[in-house]
């Protein structure tokens, strides 16, 4: 029985018997009618029943912003800390509990603004989290200003002559991090989504999504090239092994330009062979750096997907094994035996 | 030749060298040796901000000081008895230090023109007068030890010279009576893989202890026989080493696993290093990317169930403020060690200060109190942790702890406990509903505690977060009434802590008109002053405050029975400041903010000038 | 029809909606045409975390509540002569609030079951004696809304009804005698770009009006004549641009480029957005990467000869404190502006709170003394900024000013100053050697203020740091004396900025026995408190602080002088804690922490109970 | 005449009459003897006379850590701030003062670890600020605990069964951040890390140098492999227009890879004409970044100096230039009729 008095029959947590409705707390949801954040809530909650691990098990971390509300809307165990700090939170309970599995949700500006330091540390140790940045190149929930995502030259509340920054490229920061997980989505794209937070979850290691959220409100549109109705042919959609084409006829692509990176071209320019096939687990990050580069902002072809899937030691797990085992076997004459250590002498 | 030797109750010798010429080695060496003879002892490091600072200058001395004594004592001391200067720079920095009259023995080798300059000397001090007064050895050490080493083979001139701190040790323990078969096979087991080093160094030693023995010194040998200690089996230990193993204890007893995050800083990294090394208790340290992330860490692993513990000295107490904050309201187990050192700012990050009690408990926004202990002696640095993961535990609440750069360097004896007799920490989980079949993350048990249901226990899922908690219920509340009702209980937890402290204890002496209060690591000095006084045949009282926030029930009654109260701190009033606002009492503070401990002649003639 | 009307001294209306409502823009349009009647005025705006809070439901109501009087006032009101209740959310949050026998106006049209049940109501309470003992007008707003406005061209149903506003808006325009004109050229020209939108709103608007001046409800219109304001040009202002003009003036007086950065947070950030459209005065506004950006940028600018401003709420002043404490050291000007809001952590962060004035005095590793200054009415936020800045440039120091939730939003008449009569800060710039030929960068002058030499004037090179500084040469320094003596220094500054201090002004009764003690935000409530104690003919002193660290050097005597000091705060009594710490004085508080201001009535009760 | 009393006969900056001793501030240096910030210290002292800029224009601000005591050492105008932040001060400074020259000087814990955010966000921004990253992979101040850039496994007092973090890459990671100019040089290579600063300093926008430092106490040899006698070899000297040739007799060179990357080769293997010819001035960074991935750690072949040195937008300089004029020509009078715009009466 769960604070809100939600009934959960299948709380015990055999995969398999678990539904959408073990992982819904039931508390109002508090968004903006036609808020992106909707449609990402309702996937999660759909795809965490699929996942086979039980809501007791299952921890979501958030900092401060409108996406940091999502925690208050699954019914698993949660936490909505302080702003820019889910990532550390997370690595502190990731690393002392190896038996969860720890989710964090997080706005631009908590995770790349006043967040960025955690998130790159986490990525570059491999801590065991999977981290969702909801992308809407804003800041909600104060209202309106600019954030490290949005474009140069943006006008909001806090620039109203526009912001002179040049905002990050969230996937290149983290590829720069070494991030072993890197992909990106879009909160409308149910199926898409739901795959992509699907391998995240199985990655062992940090997993970084980036999503790309509508703000209808402060922020409307800003994905529009990419997303909803019309959005598809801009969508370059990673999958390993495949080749890079997209478009509504599968008619352009991507090949590798003379300067080492990657371009956009017409398949029928340069012959289908000539189109980079994916391959999301090369060891150097180049190739994913060089996707994640090949837009800088959604406004023309973008890859969604999985940029980069690889396999490295993950922070703490093997360590926190022993350590547990040492724990229990500690007893208070080992300390007794520690203090006698060394010099001691008696009168 | 002379066998016969002086007895004497209490000695205090300091080593002063280059930060190169290994004079804390000779400290802890030294004080081993002292703590075998078994004396009552008392230790105080002192060295340099920088990791090498600039040889040859007296910004770069690096100094060790020890208080022994064939009865208790309470601190390194004021005075040394004898001052060891291995050069010109470590005799300019610490000769006014030595007490009237005092041994001085220098290397005499070291006192070259170009030394002389560096250290600011315009003549040589040992030619012009300056030592005139002391009781003064002039030895030339570089040279004896190059001799008494000189036939080991593969010893490079410059490792032999760098002995030379070990002749000084060696003549310094001949000198008080101290064994030295300790030393050599300590020097043996250190140095195993190095046998010329080995060697050399055991050589020196021994070449210093028969310098003294053999008389070519005249000196009279000083016997200080052991004190009479309470029965026990004793180990030297300082403040550092001593909250780690209360640490160690409190996870032991409370079977949660000691989940320790922090991010390196001067003096409290000294922590990190014990406690990495305790990996067979199953210790998990982390070394975060900032403090901000260390302490999210630590309560990210208190929410996991863990003993979560952050530690750190002043500008990393600024940093954590806010998510200290946060575990307020979460309402949480969490240990944040604050070992202060001289601000503010960067400020004298290797000296001593008690300047961060008010911002322990004032440092937040909005109302956020919570439990604030200080640590009294390094010893006791045992006790204070234990205490304090006791509270957060028991109370579900972020809890301070104060300890210092003196605290935590400063070593002395203490007898050893045993576990066995330690009060068991139960953290008591939550493992099901508690009200009807819900389960409400707010409802409060008679200490004002909530449940701590930890991640894993089914059913019991909730959600935490910064944002005002509905009474009971736990959920979000923008409701006016209930914000007011859950900042006043979480102001009654501290009320229901101070309800099970135990009193205030005050040694008083009858027809005392004056109490002496202090908290933190001015325990010894106040002691060492009362004893002072009271040897003058006056009257005194002392005190000592263990827990700040909140104090012991009593508290405002002790301090207003006595005509006059005064303060020691080393701040410009903080506990002052808290017992005029709390009690309305008229306090009188002595303050010294200089990084350096409080000496028992100040104070004891700050009592004087109070009551006389 | 009806066209008698009753003459009042002074009302309070509050209007209450859902937050998508536009309860804000009415309120603000109603307070508007009110100054334009020359009523003096102050308002109180209240909404919810959420951006848009769901609807229906009383978390989602937004409310907006103003007074105004034929006489001058003080606060926003107690309880509201009329409500605007648009929903039965709106209703059930608001009702309790008012006055009994007041006047009701509800939406009618909004009491259907669906709505009943989202603001959890079992049963319709205009029906089931709930509003009974009000004098309720039931108007059925939407419908009379799209009736308004259904000929118009190109307009949606939807758009049509969310007009309602208006229509609201109109009706108590009406019933109050405020003028149309002005409404409605402000909507002419707000929607200039969307005719239809401008003709619903407009419509929508004489719907109202005419609805009540068709006397098809049975209100009396109330007449509130103007107020006998000092003579002058007046405009409305509320605390956050009060605040930007202050900081503008300081910055143009000084000559010195206004610099601030800073990172959005509620309600701190209204000040970035007025500032951030000042370009016309050379305002750089930096939006940082987080508050502990910010503040460092606006140091690193002061060092480079800006007036570096930075302004946060709660969570950010823990994140700054690290680095106001090396501006402490560094003696620099800045000044850091905390828009105080309800916490701990984040707490309720749209309400109000004064709860950071301690962390604003000592929420900072080691001895970190500054001047923290208050602001105590929304346009007084205008001078606190001038002063502020004036200390921070003339003392060499950061400035902690302090102002709050209820400020920033609440708006009142402001006798608009002339730049002219503001006093000029002279940022006297070091431009040479001032010690023979030798720059000292830390040699102090009669205010302990240490010279401003900025990058770019030949041969005054110096580094600045957080590392204890030596006294004149401000080289390193870990001498310990000089430690002691700079620490005494940097206090002694505010001591010296003290006397600088205009006296504490006591407004005091004859006989007067007990003394109201305030700060911050509290002063309109205090007044009106006195106001209602003097109508019934009992004696009372009253007094506000605007420097909270130092006092002004009468304070003492001031609270001695009194048999009783009662301290009403937003808090749990900390001006009451410095105060006793100070002064030793055994004053009470009087203390809410319900995320809303004081009442005037609840005020006068503690007073009456202290004084009867 | 400056505070240690130092006479300044070209004080007045006339370029060309400036000399290294102009530079310098005549305070004792309190590094440990043979610490490589002593050759970084030198350098530096010698190479501003040369960029013409007067000591009084010069701004030099650090964090905490040995490097960050460099500013005590120059003649400029300086600040030792807390750690972590100078890039932030320096943003501070170099924003309102778009006059002055500013160099930030900062250690690897300093900048990477608890600085992390202040960095990237300086780099995006494109602030004009020069950084210098002594890494040392260690933190030598606090006495040997490992940094972000220590490898892993490895030994020190915080890490006695050593560390579990996977470290940085500092220069990818710079170019995650969309660093408009990056490089990397070592202490005692006293011509190139000249020829690599004069570069930095004549970039305009950010500059970002990481300067290989052997910190001799706590980390003595880490960039043996590449540092001082017998570490040419191993250095890939990347020169713009240049093909990537390195080894004792140049034998070796560097060829793009199948997978996006780049890789070493034997010239004999492939042939001179397949070396890639190094390109600093692509705007897609991907070059750059492969080049950075080419060597994670500095134990074999690894590239020393400008990696991307490309133009784009420089934050604040055009808008602060705007602002100052309206600040000097904004009057009292303009303020009142500020104050006074809008809804006013009169009574
Ligand atoms: C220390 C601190 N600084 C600032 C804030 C105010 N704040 C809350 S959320 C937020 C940013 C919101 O933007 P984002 O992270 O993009 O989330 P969104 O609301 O867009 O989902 C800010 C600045 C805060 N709560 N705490
Ligand atoms: C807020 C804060 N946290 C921690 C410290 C302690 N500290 C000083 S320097 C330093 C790191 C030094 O390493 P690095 O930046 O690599 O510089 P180096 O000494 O190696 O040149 C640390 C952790 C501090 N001064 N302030
Ligand atoms: S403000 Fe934007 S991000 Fe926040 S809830 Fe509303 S639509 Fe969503
Ligand atoms: S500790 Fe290392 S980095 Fe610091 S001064 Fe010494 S050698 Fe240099
Ligand atoms: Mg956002
Ligand atoms: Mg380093």
């Amino acid at each position: 029985m769960s604070e809100n008095g939600h009934d959960h029959e299948h709380g015990n947590g055999a995969a398999g018997t678990l539904t959408k409705a073990d992982f819904q707390s039931g508390q109002e949801t508090r968004w903006c009618p036609g808020c992106g954040d909707y449609a990402i809530l309702a996937s999660v909650q759909a795809l965490m029943p699929e996942l086979g691990i039980p809501p007791e098990k299952t921890v979501f971390i958030s900092g401060i912003g409108c996406a940091g509300r999502f925690v208050y809307y699954m019914d698993t165990y949660g936490m909505h800390g302080i702003h820019g700090r889910a990532p550390a939170l997370a690595t502190g309970i990731a690393t002392a509990r190896e038996d969860l599995s720890v989710w964090v949700v997080s706005g631009d500006g908590d995770s790349l603004s006043i967040g960025g330091n955690h998130l790159i540390h986490s990525l570059r140790r491999n801590v065991p989290i999977k981290l969702l940045l909801f992308n809407n190149q804003i800041y909600g929930l104060t209202k309106g200003q600019y954030s490290p995502t949005s474009e140069t030259g943006k006008i909001t509340k806090s620039t109203p002559f526009g912001s002179e920054d040049h905002p990050f490229n969230p996937l290149a920061l983290a590829l720069g991090a070494d991030a072993s997980f890197v992909a990106r989505t879009i909160d409308v794209e149910k199926v898409h989504l739901t795959e992509v937070l699907r391998k995240a979850a199985e990655h062992e290691g940090s997993a970084f999504v980036e999503i790309y959220q509508n703000c209808n409100v402060f922020n409307d549109g800003a994905f529009d090239a990419v997303r909803g109705k019309g959005g598809g042919p801009n969508q370059i959609r990673l999958e390993h092994g495949q080749p890079l084409r997209f478009g509504a006829e599968n008619e352009r692509g991507v090949v590798r330009s003379a300067d080492g990176g990657l371009e956009v071209v017409e398949v029928a320019d340069v012959g289908a062979d000539a189109i980079v096939v994916h391959d999301a687990h090369i060891e150097d990050p180049s190739h994913a750096t060089a996707l994640a580069r090949l837009a800088d902002a959604p406004t023309g072809p973008t890859p969604i997907g999985v940029f980069r899937d690889v396999k490295r030691p993950v922070y703490g797990a093997a360590r926190q094994h022993e350590l547990l085992e040492a724990h229990a076997n500690a007893t208070l004459g080992d300390l007794d035996e520690l203090l006698r250590s060394g010099d001691t002498w008696t009168v | 030749m002379t066998t016969t030797s002086k007895k004497l109750e209490t000695v205090i010798v300091r080593f002063a060298g280059d930060s190169g010429d290994g004079m804390q080695l000779v400290g802890d060496r030294f004080t081993a040796a002292t703590a075998h003879v078994g004396n009552d002892l008392s230790t105080l490091p002192d060295f340099p901000a920088e990791i090498r600072a600039p040889a040859g200058t007296p910004g770069g001395v690096s100094a060790f000081q020890i208080h022994f004594a064939s009865r208790d004592i309470l601190t390194p001391g004021d005075h040394p008895n004898t001052l060891v200067a291995m050069n010109p720079a470590a005799l300019k920095a610490h000769l006014d230090a030595l007490e009237a009259g005092g041994t001085l023995l220098v290397n005499e080798d070291a006192f070259t023109p170009a030394n002389l300059r560096k250290a600011g000397y315009e003549a040589n001090p040992l030619e012009d007068g300056t030592v005139e007064d002391y009781q003064t050895f002039e030895v030339p050490m570089t040279t004896l030890t190059t001799r008494a080493t000189d036939d080991i083979e593969g010893l490079k001139p410059a490792e032999a010279q760098r002995t030379k701190n070990l002749f000084a040790l060696g003549l310094i323990s001949w000198m008080y009576g101290r064994p030295g078969k300790a030393t050599i096979s300590w020097l043996e087991a250190k140095f195993a893989s190095k046998p010329a080093i080995k060697e050399a160094n055991v050589a020196a030693f021994k070449a210093g202890y028969n310098f003294g023995d053999t008389a070519e010194i005249a000196a009279t040998p000083i016997e200080v026989g052991p004190a009479p200690l309470d029965a026990g089996e004793y180990r030297n230990i300082n403040g550092a080493n001593a909250t780690a193993m209360g640490l160690l204890a409190a996870s032991v007893k409370s079977g949660l696993q000691l989940f320790f995050a922090t991010y390196p800083i001067t003096p409290a990294s000294e922590l990190l290093h014990h406690l990495a090394r305790h990996n067979r208790f199953g210790v998990r340290t982390v070394q975060a990317e900032d403090e901000i992330a260390a302490v999210n860490m630590a309560l990210g692993a208190s929410f996991g169930g863990k003993l979560g513990v952050t530690a750190t000295s002043g500008p990393g107490m600024d940093l954590k403020a806010e998510t200290i904050a946060l575990a307020q309201v979460l309402e949480l187990p969490l240990v944040v060690i604050d070992v202060q050192r001289a601000g503010p700012s960067t400020g004298l990050p290797t000296k001593t200060e008690q300047s961060d009690l008010l911002m322990a408990i004032h440092g937040r926004h909005g109302e956020s109190p919570l439990p604030v202990i200080a640590a009294s002696t390094p010893s006791g640095c045992f006790d204070a942790a234990v205490e304090a993961a006791r509270i957060a535990v028991r109370h579900r609440t972020p809890v301070i702890l104060l300890s210092d750069t003196f605290l935590t360097n400063s070593s002395e004896p203490w007898r050893l406990p045993s576990m066995d007799d330690l009060p068991e920490i139960d953290p008591d989980f939550a493992i099901g509903p508690n009200a009807g079949d819900e389960f409400l993350p707010y409802l409060r048990d008679e200490r004002g505690a909530r449940p701590w249901a930890i991640p894993g226990t089914p059913g019991l899922q909730h959600r935490l977060g910064g944002l005002e908690k509905e009474h009971g219920s736990g959920k979000v509340s923008y409701d006016p009434a209930n914000h007011a009702l859950m900042t006043k209980l979480r102001a009654e937890k501290l009320e229901k802590l101070a309800e099970e402290l135990p009193p205030l204890v005050v040694d008083a002496d009858e027809g005392a008109e004056l109490l002496v209060l202090g908290w933190g690591s001015t325990s010894g000095v106040i002691g060492a002053a009362a004893r002072r006084i009271r040897g003058r045949g006056l009257p005194i009282a002392i005190a000592h405050l263990r827990n700040l926030e909140p104090m012991p029930l009593n508290t405002g009654d002790v301090v207003r029975s006595f005509d006059k109260v005064l303060i020691p701190e080393l701040n410009t009033g903080q506990l002052l400041s808290l017992v005029r606002d709390k009690f309305l009492v008229d306090a009188i503070g002595h303050n010294k903010v200089e990084g350096l401990p409080i000496l028992a002649e100040e104070l004891e003639q700050a009592i004087l000038e109070l009551i006389e």
